[in-house]
């Protein structure tokens, strides 16, 4: 007799079907073509800011051996469209709605934090603390522990949904910076978003990027997130959001299993479209050859 | 749009620096149209690690063809796949170019692999009756492809070369106001693969009023309109507006892209 | 008529023929099979340390995608033998032999440096203030700009041998530990060592380096090193000698091009046991080809 | 020690989990020994990334053959490698086998895949006019390898199996003691592939004062004994010394490794 499978994972007080869900920036309501999105763990468009922003220069990505990097800029057309457009896009399908928000002060977090707070149909707020596009030569809020628990502290005050500090890999210690988000009032840590980095075509001696530098991505990165999310789990009792570098089910059962409660998948979709629901059936299946019920069993349970 | 595993029946090197290749596409489930892509794999490996757009060529009831420039890393790795194997792609993608079955005739202008785009319309014009005039730009005879392919769909077709000192624009504005509008009355102007005729061909469709429609090419993340990697301009009345070429291009009308 | 190709570079007092050397681990006398030694830049033998030292559990490499981990764990013989086997061993060829130091604390750094500055065999110190391997979970000296100038200003007093700086990358802010140790007297700057890293077998739950975390290295952390290598170039005036992820010639460019005047090739040794002057060849190619005379040129001549 | 790419004579399956290679080797400025290794890159990308080490199974006059264990990502991609395709190898690497001709009759112990390894000593004892006894040891009787090739050299060979309940400690031991020891006086004891059978041939060796052989497996980097990932510990009289089993090895003398 078939035992039932528990895919369930919570991130503070939201309960995920299973914990699989796209990550910001990689995901969007045209890919439904490709996916049946009601399979999600959550859904999770890319970060929005208060104001429209037009993005960086171009070219905004290249490709790396085994990566990509980006230089996105966070093109976004203001909370207002997201509010009107974006947010109702998503309205008919199941699996909740977790809001991304970018924002160049304190101030403006919660500000936005306060009017998605608000909205019924946001279900989480991932903060991106981590951005490295913005002006400031890659900078971010997440390179310091006190601005990263001011940010998420006042955050906290403005509303009671789950909040996701979108930690940023581009510094020395994350436990640093995943303490002081706890501290703050955080629910949940992603760990992480994209690695600074740069690559010059040698020929016009050009960075591959119109904006210089940016934000590097895909199965190259994987080996240097999954030592930060075990590094994390030893000092955090927050759930984990794995991401970087996920191009299958096995890769993101690594992650689980080095301290992730749930996973988000960015590039993979870009190389193969049906990749957030290919990971999942991946881990179910893992999970039945393994004998395993209940996949909080598998989180954090590495081998020291 | 989705993603195949389809049978390659032909991958053959047709000039120094171009290929051709056709698959077999009998499993789409949709139709293909003259200005949509692919997004091809180049390689089952994480170098390449992007997908590549490559449009298609010529349009069969069971193939699809495609005629690349081996350019990088992407395209070098493509003329190494067999007969035999098969290709992992994507699509079809994007918006093709509109062909109104009232037109009489219509002019397609193409610079170097641009021709590969603009081939699938001179195929659809033909199927439709429609009469082309082509102009085919290219750095060297040998790289003048497809003039051939046109020709069998009826196409009247001019071929300028750097090679024969015949490409420079003000030439090619010439043979189009002396010699293509003193014989035909053109009406729509298709282009695609050069900066400096799109902005001829721009010109020539806002002087002589004459609508126009252009397939755009930019650097491709996701291809399926979710990372905003592939914008470019196009005027909304007096403002510009961020597109994305993937999901609302390739195919724009002429006059209101902004040319960089 | 050729022109002479001038591949000649500076890295403080010391003239290297030419920039292409080994990284520190991944080179040693019995890769003389292999290449032939006199075409090097430099010879650089692993980092040693003050006394004999058995390294670190095994397994002590696995491979990610596109790349690898490590945590040999400095396994050394101690000073007494590098002075009385391994420096002799290279002794008949030509290039200058760089001694890379690995320490404990600063003074142990101090008291190698001064041994090792008054040998006569060896032309220049690097020091490895970055190793992630030692006890602490992957911290290194290379983290702290205020260690990082204290430790480089001290062993200044005791050596006028040129001193290179071999930075981490696993910080924050690279641009600050470069400023640090350029202040502190340092001649030149290495960007950089491993990034610190994790892989675990999603089968046995296992790490899968026996040490649990190591120093992430080859093609993979490239885009990663080409950023810190322009960062650093943007705020210090020493050479850098760029490392970390160089397969090719191109790779070894891309660095240059980036701002490093020298660079070290390590993990690359591994796949292609030639890599170092094959590397060396195709620089010498492209430098023909684009008809540049000299390699200086080249160095951080990235148009922004 | 030099990189190679040769040709591929042959590969094939050859049980359920192994396969069997042939490469043309004839351009080898130096000879192979038995015991001695190649570093095998499994195909030309970054993943996987590493080279993989596999000892010479055979070694003839122009060609070198390897008896593989489909293990993980670099053995799976080599059984993709087919006859007529080139593989990129360095070597030989590492000390062999020492087979001193003045011996009489040797013992072989391997288990799964090490007999790849000590199938080559067996060939090398045959060309010496060494009789050659062996124990090979396997899950099940389809992966008990080579062992015709071992009886084409004479050897009497003795199979050993979990399927048949043969394989335990205990009951090789008894082998040895009854059975080989009643019928051979044995020169020397050659193993591999086995902790548990290592430790049960360094006892024998010890106990029967049996000179002994051993060829150790361990993760490697560089192969060339630069980088020291692939230590293991050899007494040195009484204190342990740490070796790099890619140049000081594979083949240690029996008594001395450390068997963890
Ligand atoms: C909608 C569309 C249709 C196209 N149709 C064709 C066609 O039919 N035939 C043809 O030969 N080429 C076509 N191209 C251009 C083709 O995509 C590029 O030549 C190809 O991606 C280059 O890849 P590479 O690996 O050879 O070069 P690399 O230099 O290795 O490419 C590096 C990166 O840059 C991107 N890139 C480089 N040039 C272009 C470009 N012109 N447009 C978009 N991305 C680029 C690549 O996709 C890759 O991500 C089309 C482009 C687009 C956007
Ligand atoms: C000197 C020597 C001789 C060998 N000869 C043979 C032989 O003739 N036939 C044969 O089938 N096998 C042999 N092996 C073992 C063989 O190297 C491994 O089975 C193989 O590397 C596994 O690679 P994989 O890609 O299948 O597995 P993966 O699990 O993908 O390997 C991952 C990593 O672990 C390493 N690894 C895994 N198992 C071993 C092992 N047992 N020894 C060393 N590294 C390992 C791999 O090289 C690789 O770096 C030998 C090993 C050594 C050290
Ligand atoms: C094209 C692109 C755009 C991105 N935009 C955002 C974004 O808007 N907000 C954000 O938090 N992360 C953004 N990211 C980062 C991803 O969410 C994710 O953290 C990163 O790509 C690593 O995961 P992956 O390797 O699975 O892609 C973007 C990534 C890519 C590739
Ligand atoms: C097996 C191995 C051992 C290493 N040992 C040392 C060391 O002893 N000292 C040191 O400074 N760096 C050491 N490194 C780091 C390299 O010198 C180099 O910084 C790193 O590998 C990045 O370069 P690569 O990608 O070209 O290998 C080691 C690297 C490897 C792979
Ligand atoms: S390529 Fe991602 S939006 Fe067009
Ligand atoms: S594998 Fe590098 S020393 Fe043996």
């Amino acid at each position: 007799m078939m035992k039932k499978l528990n895919t369930e994972v919570k991130i503070g007080t939201l309960t995920l079907k299973n914990p699989v869900m796209p990550a910001s920036g990689a995901f969007g309501v045209e890919m439904q073509d490709a996916i049946d999105f009601n399979q999600l763990g959550a859904i999770l468009p890319k970060s929005i800011t208060k104001y429209p922003q037009p993005g960086n220069a171009k070219p905004r990505v290249c490709e790396t051996t085994a990566g990509m990097i980006n230089s996105i800029g966070i093109q976004s057309k203001g909370i207002d469209y997201f509010l009107s457009t974006i947010i109702p896009s998503f309205d008919t399908f199941e699996p909740p709605l977790i809001a991304s928000i970018s924002a160049d002060s304190i101030e403006e977090f919660v500000e936005m934090s306060t009017i998605l707070g608000n909205n019924g149909s946001v279900s989480a707020l991932e903060l991106n603390i981590s951005c490295p596009n913005l002006k400031g030569d890659g900078s971010a809020f997440g390179m310091d522990k006190s601005v990263t628990n001011k940010l998420i502290s006042e955050v906290r005050q403005v509303t009671e949904l789950p909040l996701i500090a979108k930690l940023t890999p581009n510094v020395t210690s994350i436990q640093e910076i995943a303490i002081a988000a706890e501290k703050g009032g955080a629910d949940a840590l992603n760990v992480a978003n994209t690695l600074l980095a740069m690559a010059i075509d040698v020929d016009s001696k050009r960075p591959l990027i119109g904006n210089v530098m940016g934000g590097f991505s895909g199965p190259a990165v994987k080996p240097i997130i999954v030592r930060m999310i075990y590094q994390v789990a030893q000092v955090s009792s927050l759930p984990i959001i794995g991401c970087g570098g996920i191009m299958n089910g096995r890769d993101a059962l690594e992650m689980i299993i080095a301290g992730a409660s749930a996973v988000q998948v960015g590039t993979a979709s870009f190389i193969h479209p049906t990749a957030l629901t290919d990971i999942l059936n991946e881990i179910e299946t893992y999970l039945i050859e393994h004998d395993i019920d209940d996949i909080n069993e598998l989180v954090g349970s590495v081998i020291v | 749009m989705k993603q195949y595993k389809a049978p390659v029946l032909l991958n053959q090197q047709v000039s120094n620096r171009y290929w051709h290749m056709i698959v077999n596409t009998s499993m789409l489930d949709q139709s293909v149209e003259p200005g949509q892509f692919f997004q091809i794999r180049c390689a089952d490996k994480y170098t390449p690690f992007l997908r590549r757009p490559l449009s298609v060529y010529r349009i069969n009831e069971h193939t699809t063809e495609f005629l690349y420039l081996v350019k990088g890393k992407g395209t070098t790795e493509m003329t190494t796949i067999e007969q035999g194997d098969t290709i992992d792609l994507m699509g079809p993608l994007g918006n093709g170019f509109q062909i109104d079955s009232s037109m009489k005739t219509i002019l397609l202008v193409a610079r170097g692999v641009g021709v590969a785009t603009l081939a699938a319309v001179a195929q659809a014009a033909y199927n439709k009756q429609i009469h082309c005039v082509a102009i085919l730009s290219a750095r060297t005879k040998e790289d003048l492809l497809a003039a051939e392919f046109l020709e069998g769909f009826g196409a009247d077709v001019y071929k300028v070369t750097e090679e024969d000192g015949t490409s420079d624009v003000t030439n090619v504005q010439s043979i189009i106001t002396n010699e293509i509008f003193g014989k035909y009355k053109i009406d729509c102007i298709y282009t695609c693969g050069s900066r400096r005729l799109s902005k001829l061909a721009q010109e020539m469709s806002t002087n002589y009023d004459i609508p126009g429609q252009i397939a755009l090419e930019e650097h491709m993340g996701c291809a399926m309109g979710a990372c905003f990697a592939c914008v470019c301009d196009v005027m909304d009345g007096d403002v510009t507006k961020s597109v994305r070429v993937c999901i609302e291009g390739p195919v724009f009308p002429l006059r209101k892209v902004v040319i960089e």
